[in-house]
């Protein structure tokens, strides 16, 4: 049992260290501290740039153009991407529809998708969720009819998070009707330009533009579309909510990024002639949040290196999931009580100047509820430990 | 011993929460906060009109005399719509700032008929939530008194007409003696002001006086005992609100999962989230006590009404931020959406709790105040 | 709406202080700032010179000998006895069986048993929760056959606490077997020394000799000791339940003692030259504490002034007893906190000094840990509450 | 970077965890602990024949140079079945503390031959449990060092044979420089040594010190140093304890929830007793993580290891408590009685809380300590 980085490892943390030394511009760090993505546009050219060093995909095998990364080098990777402040990678085209498209798709599928994700020129979206079937996702009722070589899709999807900016959709949808509620459902990839698509905003309370209800009317479809078996698509979507999960663990690594907002804010402010972080009050609250991300540091590590030796990581990375929401929630609400009184300023209504991390503290601190609702919300991964861990 | 409302405290109270539930609901309530700061006067006016924005103010001032019984009745009408006004700040905590003076006489007959706004300015860059730390100065010269300084915050000041702000007039910059009470125009020469929107649609104003012609508030040296009462009597009002806020969300909350289905059953059916709405309205009953607790004190000696509305703070902060975030929470996704009204109340305990001092300031300060 | 006092209850809250200036011992006071019982000689001692007075039953009505007080001078009562370090007095005939006798008595039991409780010449205890009956207490089993003048009563009862002093016991038992588990229970009085009673101590974690098992072994009982109607005793046990409760939200209003005992071992302590006390970490949390006790006081007043309007006060009962358990636990646990290393030193091996809260303090924190299991669960408070307030 | 046990690590956890199960059994353990130290004493001599007390001895001392790692498997297994002994005080804490000197060599030896007991004593009335603040005072005179103070708290002090103490000889009172460690045994003249016995059955000590007659061991005024990093490996050894005991609270829940009925069903169907046990394994998790965590940076330089064990201390008393108590809880009322293990977990977590500073003072060294 040991820390240690071999030499190999030591080798490539300075390689990493070395590309993010240079590569993040300055605006980006703050809205990452908080948890906020970027703009599409600055994403994009993270991901090509990234990719253009052979980096693009970090948990892909090298045969589809990743990395072929061991989970050490992963994890260097983030954590250096973290201590720079760079962004997490946009996941849903690369961690998850593509796994899944390099697991089940055919030749074509793989071909004419994956090199597309791994340099941003697709922005994937997921329409799963329904305004009926939320966590309980067996419930959606979008139906996928079969039409000779085409697929006619009709319903509703909810929570298509940056629908407004993607280039496909892979959808679940019903492809017949079957006993069981699982059964029946297939997993469809649709280019979002195909007529009878249409996307209307859901105003959320970070007042920040992610996410849509997608509405499928008369839709057609090729049937080459369709990903693996027809009526399998829930197996597939299963896949996906688990990885989703692991995203939330590989996100955790950066959760140091928000401690450093904290810590700047908290500088930053004095009471009196006392910085705010030398006040007792606040340095135990910073330290307990410090502490509680070391904690979940350390889990991580540990499923990464399970990961290493292909040994089941249990119910554990539900609970990465479950400690990261709580965390992220924390750590924000920490650094809009470091900003005092001047948090109340979330938009100037001239051309005032505003704290250097407003809006970004207060609007990750907003946008952070979603963080334990959405992938499985905070409920439900209970649920999911007391059964599948706890055989409760 | 009496925790209960008489008729006409409980009239008040039914009153502004049917003319909320008139005037202010959900969707109403975005489209009058997008529309600006006009829509929201003609709303202002209307609260005039039914006699609520004099009622706080004392009747040799001109107002109804309402007490801070008559203000919590108003208050919790206010926090359960969400009704987006500049009440506490204009309606009570300046009028009890400048009650009896000279000086803001017509200032207060004009708030009580809703003609013209005034919001206080106490917090400087490293004042912390201190009233005592002040650093904006005043000379007093040839040509009168002359404020120059900054405040970082003023609670409602973007449309203010008229500020007042804490000066010192004498003694080191954290020196409870020698702090003045100053009314300033917003017209006046001297004066920038830079006016914020919350998340809470609120709109909050940055003061940047300089050499400012301003007129004194009673003792210019003073000031600070009158502006910790006053500024007491603006957080029960508050606490009332946050109550008020907290008892609708719950209530949405308990509507909703009563009948949102899932697995084929009510979600309520499920007893850890049946648990926490349990705590939620527990935590709505502690919130509710406590706003009592800090109204009924207020006309105590100064170290029981600062204990009281100190506690108060502290309890009501914590149980409404965590009231608003299990709504949300419970909601599941739907919670975080613009349209339902459950994350605005979120949004709104967030900031009342800031609003004067979060939980952190009030817990030290009741710490050190002497039982 | 006000706080205030009228004068006639200034007076009385004088005369009340008066009494309690003089008629507390020292050596009770660290163990009831603990929350913890008194022994049972200085229990009666105290009952007794409480009946001298008058005040024997401050929540009885006159004609049995009670005080006949209002809410509010039952809680100027109790806030005086706590300010005093008084104890609270031993509720389980006061007012759990007592109530239950001068309502659903006979003029011959009222006679035989009140005036007894009131000077504590009879020490009751309950036989209610059973090994399989716990929160689910219709499940209990203990039987009441009748043979002529007689129920002879077999069964075992768990957590009948102070049945070691007692000299009565007042039990459910299955009088027959219904359909619904809640019926055919009756609740019969038992003089302890009935032959076929044999008492069994439960050592429990707080090292405090307080409960037991008690076996019935043909347990022959007069059919006059039967209470009301033979098969209600359901009814008169859920009303012993909710008074249980009520009990709850009077000894809440003690929870000042236990303020005062932190703040006592927190002045004495000192890390080097500075009281523990006036440190900014320990001062916060006390701070929040007594504001958590604050709160839970309004709440525990506003439950007697419901009471004196004879106004409902819906679940909040339930409320009390849940917040009250969960602040017994927390002051409790602070003041350990405060006793620093020495809080390891639970008895003295030898004849050396222990400090002037040892053990109390911390007898007192394990001694909490069942408040928020008797009496109704906290788990069951909630189900309470969900059900009854709620509706779900 | 790697968390597994290696196969001999391994090995030796299970052991101890085997051994746990054979002769700590809940119901032995308590006739072991009313029996006194004599009935401790041959549970000792077991564990010294196995090999474990000299474990982690250095071997240059005699012992078998057991690393961190190894301790951790060891501490495991005794949490795991609250085998009531002083491992973590006589075999790890005075080894390290004494590792390598002269005077110690021989005492090592009998200790790892478990023929001896010693205990190390470092706080005092005022020091918090800081380790710098030391009042007890030693003089060199002419017939050698004679040391003069008291020590508030002796972990596991109560039966040992020898003393390591903090002592002064140089500087005030809360000084870094200045601090020795001396030998002192229990029968030396001017030694008082007061018992106690402690919830977990521990046996601690307090000891007054007159004119006692004492060997220094290392430098007289610079064994501050060496007392941290000594310290820290026995708060990491504890950190291990307390996992094991956490998921032995834990596995007991869980076996009880699934079998024990009420209203007809298991209560372990209830969703909100669910929801709790999941709590309590994540906690357990966590706490096994900062268990590893701490252990493996201990032989970091000084601040990367203060931060470690300190924190790694504040996640594991948290979820410990935290463990212990639910735990209890879930069993309702059979959970506080003596008999079942359940609350003797409680009662060690809450003491492991304690020894060598609670989640406050650890809290408070890790803000405190540069990163």
């Amino acid at each position: 049992m040991n820390l240690d980085f071999d030499a190999a490892d030591d080798a490539f943390r300075d390689e990493v260290r070395a590309f993010f030394a240079t590569d993040v511009p300055d605006r980006w760090k703050t809205k990452v501290r908080a948890g906020l993505r970027l703009e599409p546009d600055d994403l994009a050219q993270y991901q090509r740039r990234l990719n253009d060093c052979g980096w693009g995909a970090p948990t892909w095998p090298k045969e589809y153009g990743g990395t072929g990364w061991t989970p050490t080098q992963q994890y260097i990777f983030w954590s250096e991407a973290a201590r720079a402040d760079a962004p997490a990678q946009f996941h849903q085209g690369l961690e998850l529809i593509g796994p899944i498209i390099f697991t089940y798709g055919t030749p074509e599928q793989k071909a004419q998708y994956l090199p597309r994700i791994l340099n941003l020129q697709d922005w994937w979206c997921q329409g799963y969720s329904e305004p009926g079937a939320g966590s309980d996702l067996a419930a959606l009722r979008t139906r996928a009819d079969r039409d000779g070589d085409h697929y006619v899709l009709n319903g509703q999807k909810m929570w298509t998070s940056y629908a407004h900016v993607a280039d496909h959709v892979f959808v679940l949808a019903r492809t017949s009707q079957e006993e069981r509620r699982q059964q029946g459902i297939s997993l469809i990839l649709i280019d979002m330009k195909t007529p009878g698509l249409r996307v209307q905003k859901i105003p959320t309370m970070d007042e920040k533009y992610h996410t849509n209800e997608l509405f499928l009317d008369d839709v057609r479809v090729p049937v080459g579309n369709l990903i693996g078996e027809e009526g399998k698509g829930w197996a597939y979507g299963k896949v996906l909510l688990d990885r989703e999960r692991m995203v939330s663990a590989s996100t955790a690594i950066f959760l140091t990024q928000t401690v450093r907002g904290i810590r700047e804010a908290a500088t930053r402010r004095r009471i009196g002639t006392t910085p705010l972080i030398e006040t007792p009050g606040f340095a135990a609250k910073l330290a307990q949040y410090e502490i509680e991300v070391i904690a979940l540091q350390t889990m991580v590590l540990r499923l990464m290196d399970d990961a290493s030796r292909g040994a089941d990581s249990g119910p554990r990375g539900s609970m990465v999931k479950l400690r990261w929401s709580q965390l992220t929630q924390a750590g924000t609400a920490l650094w809009v009580e470091a900003l005092g009184p001047e948090a109340a300023h979330f938009a100037a209504l001239g051309d005032a100047s505003l704290a250097d991390d407003m809006p970004y503290a207060l609007q990750g601190a907003l946008y952070s509820r979603v963080t334990s609702i959405y992938g499985g919300s905070s409920e439900i991964q209970h649920n999911i430990i007391a059964r599948r861990a706890l055989g409760l | 011993m009496d925790f209960v409302y008489s008729d006409e405290q409980q009239m008040l109270r039914d009153s502004v929460v049917r003319y909320g539930a008139e005037k202010w609901a959900a969707s109403d309530r975005l489209k009058i906060l997008a529309a600006g700061p006009d829509a929201a006067k003609r709303r202002w006016a209307e609260m005039a009109e039914l006699g609520w924005l004099m009622l706080p103010i004392a009747e040799a001032d001109g107002g109804l005399g309402g007490g801070p019984v008559e203000v919590m009745a108003v208050m919790e009408g206010i926090g359960r719509h969400l009704i987006t006004v500049p009440f506490t700040t204009c309606c009570v905590l300046v009028p009890a700032l400048i009650a009896g003076s000279d000086a803001g006489g017509e200032l207060l007959e004009r708030i009580g008929l809703g003609e013209t706004l005034a919001a206080a300015g106490f917090l400087e860059a490293d004042s912390g939530y201190d009233l005592h730390r002040v650093a904006t100065r005043a000379e007093n010269g040839a040509d009168g008194w002359r404020v120059s300084g900054a405040k970082v915050h003023v609670e409602d000041g973007a449309d203010a007409d008229w500020f007042l702000v804490s000066v010192r007039t004498a003694g080191g910059t954290d020196e409870r003696d020698g702090i003045g009470l100053f009314l300033i125009p917003r017209e006046g020469e001297g004066v920038t002001v830079e006016p914020f929107r919350a998340i809470d649609g609120h709109r909050h104003a940055r003061l940047k006086l300089d050499r400012v012609a301003a007129v004194p508030i009673g003792d210019a040296e003073r000031a600070l005992p009158g502006m910790e009462a006053a500024v007491d009597r603006a957080i029960a009002a508050q606490l009332a609100e946050a109550v008020g806020s907290m008892e609708a969300a719950s209530d949405a909350t308990l509507d909703y999962i009563r009948t949102r289905q899932q697995f084929g059953v009510a979600i309520g059916s499920f007893q850890a989230l049946q648990h926490r709405m349990v705590d939620m309205v527990v935590a709505g009953e502690e919130a509710r006590s406590m706003a009592y607790h800090a109204t009924l004190n207020l006309n105590r000696d100064a170290s029981e009404r600062a204990r009281a509305v100190s506690a108060g703070k502290v309890r009501v902060s914590e149980s409404g931020i965590y009231v608003g975030q299990q709504a949300v929470q419970l909601h599941g996704g739907v919670g975080i959406s613009e349209e339902l009204i459950v994350s605005h109340h979120l949004r709104r305990q967030m900031m009342l709790n800031l609003a004067f001092g979060p939980i952190e300031h009030h817990r030290s300060r009741f710490a050190l105040t002497p039982a």
